[in-house]
């Protein structure tokens, strides 16, 4: 075991902080919110020449070899900067189903157009009644001779307002909440009967409502088998929630480092607050939330590449356990410890405490994920 | 020792929900039940309503329009109020101002104001903190310089809620910069119709423009706008402070909320089956539950207590605990009513100050759920943070 | 509503406090325990003396004609002191019984010997698999002309060793876990087939396991309905937790005092502890633990005699849940705030801590209470 | 990075699961999984077998027994002699005055004291609390002074582990009273058979007897039982303390009794099914087993750090956090095991020093429940409170 970065990671790492602290200060990133994408166009171009959109591809499709820790690295990163570009639809999600689920031509196509940034992907999944149901679909799928036919509303389409192209999940067969019976698609986002509706999530993401009318996709649009995708499917959101663990992570590492800052400097009733003791305390246990969160999150950070979805899924459903209490913590002491001004749009703090409210919902709230695990058994055998 | 209500409380409930039923607009009540407080004509329009109806104004002196009731069916009545839920009346006018005017204030004072708060012709607002102070009130640096029969005024207060409508604002401000910093604060009057006034918006983080800051540049006061004695602004702070007693851990708007988690949580649906019916759900919301119960229970010790003593003696040792209890219910509900959206409450489904005219992203009930999550976290930092009520605790009832 | 005391009730706890206060020393008490029975005779005749044996009986049947509020105040002087004598399981246990489902011939049997302190009772009801669930009866009533036979072990009879008659609930009909088909029949402690073994529960009172080999009682020995018994068991139960609900708040008075006293004089680093801001808020927390606890316990008092069964076993275990919590909080932070001396024998707080852990088992721990208030649709009704 | 076991580290505890199953003997075995500590002969015996294998005193120096594993192997025996469960060697010799020994003793010490520690042909003590001190530690009292080649030592010690079964106890003593509290203090070593020792035991509240005061009455104690130099003694302690990182969080004691809750939850009934099937009970397991899966995750963080500096530099702020969690971890699973047990966690059955020879009240797994649940009471005070480790956190890793 070793939990020290190789010299290529910490290149990696080092490179990228260092860029997003000089282009990612909080007015920098309020000016990219405001962009009509709803993020910077020229960051995203920035990423791609860093190589960080060809990471976690193989290297003979094209990519750079990376695994589920290069991911854990830079969605950290991105979390310390509030990152707004669609880099975990396109590389995470989108990306998932291609090196999951996609066969020697599909990735051919692929993996070149994501790296090289000139293709934006996103999953269109939810739907209004699913909850956190990851079996749920209601959305159709119809064979007609070489293509499919697709009908239905997908919900929460992560970025799905500005992707190129997006994954779409439909039924083939069985019930509504059934695992079996999934299929797949990519469907261009300009086809014939797909309509987008964009909007912006409560932390300034971006999101879209698609509706799908008889949408024809060509069956080698399929990704993983015909009515047996569910454990692509799994898998794919699986590692998507171990990024966002390590996005949490990110957050959690700034909120701690802007509330100690806060209290080293804020004084009342004449000294820093700083020196209150129930205050270092409150920070002391965001402290301690952050490296449970760290260390849980390098658990399902090990285990997300695992083709065990048993073992996978409850060490997934475990860290989103502890990130979910655990940024809640760190989240509200944030805003508690920076009393007023942590209320308004104008400190980073409150954004931090969004975005990490927005996390903990994200494929499975808190609840959801200690049920799952529960029913599977929990992490340890009785002896 | 008797622990029921009486049978005239109980009739009295009755009457006050059978008013509410009738009187409350419809608009005003959708605006409420969807988890929004009502624009400036609403609460204009529910404020001269109660005022008609002679109940705008029950805790003040009957000679000012006050009901007369004891402390028991005032208690009741915000209850009732909270909980239909219909909109409270503008606490800066009726609880803060009012009764300082009342209790420190001149005939001509009295006379000119207490009517046009009591029916919301004046829209107060409340100058108290300014940026830095936070937890430390009187650290305060706005000043008041007499000259002649004015005072000269020049500083800046912040967090001022919905001064954008405001008519008028009370403030403290200090007055001799030589005495230790609780001395030295007088309480003025101001028109925020003087020139030199301006009021710029502070948006937070749910979104929305509740508060403001208010910036004040040689603006003129005249002297008989002070209220009470120069430099003894502190003490009628304090007593404007401890005022909140029956309304600070909002019991009703606690148990409205609950309602509407039961109400909302019976349609959306997580495994096939309404949410409601998820034992854990259901076992996270009843203990959220028995905790308000208890708090329930708490306030009306308190109540009962004042009511014994005619409202004038040391509060109960328990009063101290209502903020405290009372803002962490008010968290847990709100956390909880943002649980039952499930991911709609992700959509940002409204824009400052401009209402949100598009079809709703999932269903029509979701939209205020998480900015509500975020916007109660000031519940539990502003009149005093929980830390510093639990110093108070600590001071004043166990002696540490 | 009116929370002050009556000119009575002032008298009764003021009087009883004050007698415990010379008599219930942390030193008499161990003495006490130390006696054969495991606890005063001595205190009991007092207790006879002060009149409260007769307390919560009808002026009609010799008794003071006191309700729930008057138990309450008795078990939460006998909280404060930690009284060891068995009270709970004469008065409020058995005397419910005599009281709620005793005819005029029982009644008028029984209620002068408990008032003259000449009775003690017992109520034999838990058995072996039956844990928190009031339904699960396994011992059988078996009907014989004029008598009834009975067979079964309980298990767990508080004060069950030295009581001279005891309440058995027996099952005549029905499956293990049915509310119908239940019986309650007073016992004599010496009657032939019936075999005691008594112990020492973990706070120093006493409980016994009582084993029943075909027992005979005479059918004017049946309490309430033969084979309906259920509603009269859950309403003496309801009363029951109630009343320990007052005696935890009793034990939370007690700790609170005592810790605070405790950080007033003992010092560390050369200041008293008692100025840490930590320390005070553990105190504090402990002081709205109380408090709350008190509030939900009058409510679960002024439901304790009623007879809607529903609303009254709601606020009960209302009541057992926020008493529960916040009296493990209480407890735990007592000891925490003692540190070592806390641990010790020597010192009473652990003894509280001790008695309000064991109260929280007591027919049914806060997880119990909780699932079956949120069962019952929880406190508040939708709009 | 390479967050999994090589299989070299998997072999490794193969090796060590395999030794224990064959090794241990079976009494001491059932003492273990029934929550018992074994009593003197017991641990005597085991720690020989640890010894003859070679393993009584891994992370010592190889010259004086040590293994040579590098920390994460280190980790890895410790984690499964918890997990097996095998009684620990006792710490006041192997992990505490051992490794003083080794790095600060003479030669004749060490060549005296280690392989009789090793072997546990001495049982030590502790002898660092006074009454009074509590985490002021420094702040003690026991005086030494020096008379010819002697210490007269007097004062009293408290809490003081085991004590009843030692033959020797390493002291804390105060050499010179002028100096401020942390200078002026001595390390010193003496033998519990010398005149003028007096241990009284201290009864806990689980009504065990695990701790003692130690009296010492003008006890003489030779010069050359003091360690390193006069005076020093606090560095001495300091390092001691700082020694337990790889043990304090006793990951490998929570696991075993998450396994015992597991399996005694699916022998308990509740409302005619086992305990663990209640959805409720299982989610508060998984809750904790959660948060011990991230704390070893957190304790490999800090042993691989370890690995990297070869053991000697900075601890990783990571570190700090392994106490108060791990003890938090303690606490909830002795909880919950309690909570298990239902009512039959009631009866007290074992007395003082007599074990309990009556058949056992309910389940024969009950009896030791609620009395792991009040000792364990002690882990959140012990070794620096979670207070003053929250201090400890502030001050050095936050800098507040």
């Amino acid at each position: 075991m070793d939990f020290d970065l190789s010299e290529v990671q910490s290149m990696l790492k080092d490179g990228l902080d260092r860029m997003l602290a000089n282009e990612y200060g909080f007015e920098s990133r309020n000016a990219y919110m405001a962009e009509p994408e709803g993020y910077s166009q020229a960051m995203w171009n920035r990423y791609a020449e860093m190589g960080l959109m060809m990471l976690p591809f193989a290297e003979e499709d094209g990519g750079l070899g990376g695994d589920a820790e290069d991911i854990m690295l830079v969605m950290e990163s991105f979390g310390r900067a509030l990152v707004l570009e669609p880099w975990f639809a396109t590389v995470v999600l989108g990306g998932g189903f291609v090196r999951e689920g996609g066969n020697d031509a599909q990735r051919g196509e692929l993996v070149p157009a994501i790296a090289d940034g000139s293709l934006k992907l996103a999953f269109a999944h939810s739907e209004r009644h699913a909850r956190y149901d990851l079996a749920h679909v209601e959305t159709t799928a119809e064979k007609k001779g070489d293509s499919y036919v697709l009908n239905g509303a997908k919900s929460l389409v992560l970025n799905g307002d500005t992707a190129d192209k997006i994954f779409v999940s439909a039924r083939i067969s069985g019930d509504v909440r059934d695992e079996a019976g999934l299929c797949v698609f990519l469907v261009d986002a300009d086809a014939a009967g797909l309509t987008r509706r964009g909007y912006r999530l409560q932390d300034g993401s971006r999101a879209a409502e698609v509706t799908l009318e008889n949408v024809s996709v060509d069956s080698s649009r399929l990704f993983g088998p015909e009515g047996g995708a569910y454990p692509l499917i799994a898998k794919v959101v699986d590692q998507a929630v171990a990024a966002l663990c390590a996005e949490a992570v990110g957050n959690m590492e700034a909120m701690e480092k802007l509330t100690v800052e806060y209290l080293k400097t804020r004084k009342q009733f004449g000294v820093e607050i700083g020196k209150f003791q129930v205050l270092q305390h409150a920070a002391v246990d965001m402290f301690i939330a952050l490296e449970q969160g760290r260390s849980i999150t390098m658990y399902a950070t090990m285990m997300a590449d695992s083709d065990d979805a048993d073992e996978r899924g409850r060490a997934v459903s475990a860290a989103k356990v502890e990130i979910g209490r655990g940024g809640r913590l760190a989240g509200e002491n944030a805003i508690q410890l920076h009393g007023g001004v942590g209320m308004t749009m104008e400190y980073a703090i409150g954004h931090y405490f969004k975005r990490i409210t927005m996390i903990d919902i994200l494929f499975g709230d808190t609840d959801h994920h200690l049920s799952k695990l529960s029913g599977a058994g929990g992490l340890f055998e009785a002896a | 020792m008797d622990l029921r209500f009486t049978d005239e409380e109980n009739a009295f409930r009755e009457e006050v929900r059978a008013f509410f039923r009738e009187a409350l607009p419809k608009d005003i009540y959708d605006a409420m039940i969807h988890g929004e407080y009502p624009d400036k004509d609403g609460l204009v329009r529910w404020t001269r309503i109660l005022n008609e109806k002679g109940w705008a104004v029950p805790h003040w002196p009957e000679e000012w329009g006050g009901t007369g009731w004891d402390p028991m069916k005032q208690y009741i009545f915000l209850e009732e109020l909270q909980k239909f839920p219909c909109p409270a009346p503008l606490a800066f006018g009726v609880n803060m101002v009012g009764p300082v005017i009342y209790t420190f204030g001149s005939e001509e004072q009295k006379k000119h104001y207490l009517p046009r708060i009591a029916n919301l012709d004046d829209w107060w607002c409340q100058g108290f903190s300014e940026p830095g102070a936070g937890s430390d009130l009187a650290s305060l640096k706005t000043r008041a310089v007499r000259e002649g029969d004015h005072y000269i005024v020049n500083g800046q207060k912040t967090w001022t809620t919905l001064a954008q409508y405001a008519d008028w604002i009370f403030c403290l401000v200090r007055t001799d910069t030589q005495a230790k910093k609780q001395e030295g604060i007088s309480f003025l009057l101001i028109d925020m119709k003087t020139p030199g006034i301006e009021v710029r918006p502070i948006i937070t983080i749910d979104g929305g423009r509740e508060i403001n800051e208010v910036f004040f540049t040689d603006v003129k006061v005249p002297v008989e706008n002070l209220v009470g004695q120069e430099n003894k602004g502190w003490d009628y702070a304090k007593f404007l402070l401890g005022n909140e007693r029956t309304n600070i851990a909002r019991i009703g708007m606690s148990k409205q909320r609950i309602a509407r988690i039961r109400e909302l949580a019976a349609k959306e649906m997580s495994g096939g089956r309404p949410l409601i019916e998820n034992p854990r759900f259901m076992e996270k919301l009843v203990s959220v539950e028995i905790d308000l119960k208890a708090l329930e229970m708490t306030q009306l010790r308190v109540v009962s207590a004042d009511a014994k003593r005619g409202n004038t003696g040391k509060p109960d040792p328990a009063s101290s605990i209502l903020k405290i209890k009372g803002s962490q219910i008010q968290q847990a509900t709100t956390h909880l009513l943002m649980e039952v959206m499930g991911p709609y409450a992700m959509p940002f489904q409204h824009d400052t100050g401009q209402g949100w005219n598009e079809p709703p992203i999932g269903p029509d009930y979701a939209a205020h759920a998480a900015p509500s999550y975020f916007n109660n976290r000031k519940v539990s930092i502003y009149g005093g943070s929980n830390e510093i009520q639990k110093n108070i605790i600590a001071k004043a009832v166990l002696g540490l």
